[in-house]
């Protein structure tokens, strides 16, 4: 199987070590890079464009709605799989008007990461089943 | 006269003040617990859930890996709470009533109370401080049906435009109204909710027995 | 003039009113948040101690199992710091002097800061909200001193007795306090005190300009 291309946007440091770790424990992933909010997100892709990113909804300077916006709006091509901490239907509406592919809570199971992540690649949509329930 | 008139109106603008400033530091206590913990605890599930998977074969290792990310989910969900208490964010995007729409219909999905919420007779336009009083205080009286009442259904009413009435009633086991005080130390929900409306100068009547149900009517003034 | 009287006697009565429920409440979510969030977090501690002895042997394993016991750790903390901040629960111990002398006790023994608190000339007795108030301003200069100033020092004078003055200074970097409204979205720290307390009637004035360090005077009548 090829590669799949991940970018990680969460303002917590502490988080993307924990999620860069689960994403390496996919065989065929690969983080390409990480950024801290979404300014950093858009300079990233200026030099790598992965096909995955896993974006974090609340940071600083530019926030996940906004970044997927413009990431989206510049590469069409990309895929993005949001990631939220806890459940809130105000972004979740935000964030399917960006234009996400996903919409994940960053508690999900591992294999749902990994569904999601195949899942997406291939074309398709995922929501976790809590989220389900509220649309 | 000009000069109570003008006294009446410095009580409402204090009031209100304070009202605004304690809103804004629950924002801000929020918006701390929700950056703060809710990254801490979603890293310590991705390593407890990355090592389960890698111990998945030792029954004992992988109990006690379980335990830490069950309890890290349980601790989200604690936060996720507080936070909503602190500062019910549905309300800066929805009004009242659509956020209270949006509360039923989440309840009546998941439990085994059929709320009912009859709002069209509500045209009252409130401050955002009063909004949020109003919305926590019918989750909290949805709360007690669902943890307390054994009732299958329950219905809210919300109607008036300067001067509000809301109107809750179950129709689960109610309780002995007069024993409400001794409950001090445990809960202080019901208790909070009638001096929070006291201290905004409205009035609560609570109207409840053993074996018929709980009601409470609830009558406040608004100004803007 | 005795209607006026009366009223200003309710505008107290009312804000007084206010500011007690809201006390109770905060210190019903700090309640929540100890005993829920405070067992989990150290449960979770736990598990990781105890699979971290067993994994002491292999390194790799032993620092994922090490992260999650420094991340439960640092919640945990989190959790108490914003659960001081409810509700310093140190005021229902001591009084309003003593506390902020732990207070000042603990900076100094791990800051950079040297914190002097003079409070011989305050004789006042406040009620308990007032005295709430008052802790987490300082509480709050001194964390804006420790975290933004670069300051060596800072000087905290209470004096007064039904008028409180609290005279705070610092010999840091100060900052350009025109700009204090464009940091709203960030902090709100210094913004909140103020509004707080005008909120409750008194008057607070800031002198800072940068390279001169920062000072707050803050002046109160209290009733009781
Ligand atoms: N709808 C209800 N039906 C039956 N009993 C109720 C109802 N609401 C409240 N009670 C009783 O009144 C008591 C006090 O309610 P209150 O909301 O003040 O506290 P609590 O719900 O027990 O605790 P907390 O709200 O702090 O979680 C409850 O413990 C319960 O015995
Ligand atoms: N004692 C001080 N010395 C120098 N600069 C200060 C001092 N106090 C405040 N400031 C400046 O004023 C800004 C606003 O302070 P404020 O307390 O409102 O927010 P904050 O401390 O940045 O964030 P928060 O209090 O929410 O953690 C600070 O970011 C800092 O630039
Ligand atoms: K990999
Ligand atoms: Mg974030
Ligand atoms: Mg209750
Ligand atoms: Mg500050």
């Amino acid at each position: 199987m090829e590669t799949i291309k991940v970018i990680l946007v969460d303002d917590h440091k502490i988080f993307r070590d924990g999620f860069r770790l689960l994403l390496q424990s996919f065989p065929y992933v690969d983080v390409i890079c990480e950024a801290s909010n979404g300014l950093e997100l858009l300079k990233v892709l200026e030099v790598n464009i992965p096909d995955i990113i896993f974006m974090d909804i609340n940071m600083p300077h530019i926030d996940g709605v906004e970044a997927s916006k413009r990431a989206l709006e510049k590469y069409p091509d990309l895929k993005i799989i949001a990631l939220t901490t806890f459940l809130d239907d105000d972004y979740l509406e935000q964030m399917l008007m960006a234009g996400v592919e996903a919409y994940m809570l960053k508690n999900a199971d591992i294999e749902e990461f990994e569904k999601a992540i195949l899942k997406v690649y291939s074309g398709g949509n995922y929501f976790s089943a809590e989220i389900v329930a509220l649309l | 006269v000009r000069l109570m008139n003008s006294l009446i109106r410095t009580n409402r603008v204090l009031l209100h003040n304070t009202m605004k400033v304690e809103q804004s530091e629950r924002r801000r206590i929020a918006m701390d617990l929700h950056d703060g913990l809710g990254a801490m605890l979603s890293s310590v599930g991705l390593y407890s859930k990355i090592l389960e998977k890698k111990f998945k074969d030792d029954p004992k290792i992988h109990g006690q890996l379980n335990q830490i990310t069950l309890l890290s989910n349980q601790a989200l969900q604690t936060v996720s709470e507080v936070i909503n208490n602190l500062n019910p964010s549905i309300l800066n995007r929805y009004g009242l009533v659509e956020s209270l729409d949006r509360l039923c219909a989440r309840a009546n999905s998941i439990g085994n109370v059929k709320l009912h919420l009859e709002s069209k007779k509500f045209i009252g336009e409130m401050n955002k401080s009063t909004e949020v009083i109003i919305y926590r205080i019918i989750s909290e009286l949805i709360n007690n049906t669902i943890k307390h009442a054994n009732a299958t259904e329950a219905f809210i009413t919300l109607k008036g435009n300067t001067k509000i009435i809301l109107h809750y009633q179950d129709n689960g086991s109610g309780f002995d109204s007069r024993k409400l005080s001794l409950h001090e130390k445990n809960g202080m929900g019901l208790l909070n909710i009638i001096d929070r409306i006291e201290s905004i100068g409205g009035d609560s009547l609570i109207d409840t027995t053993p074996g018929n149900g709980f009601a409470i009517t609830i009558e406040l003034r608004i100004d803007k």
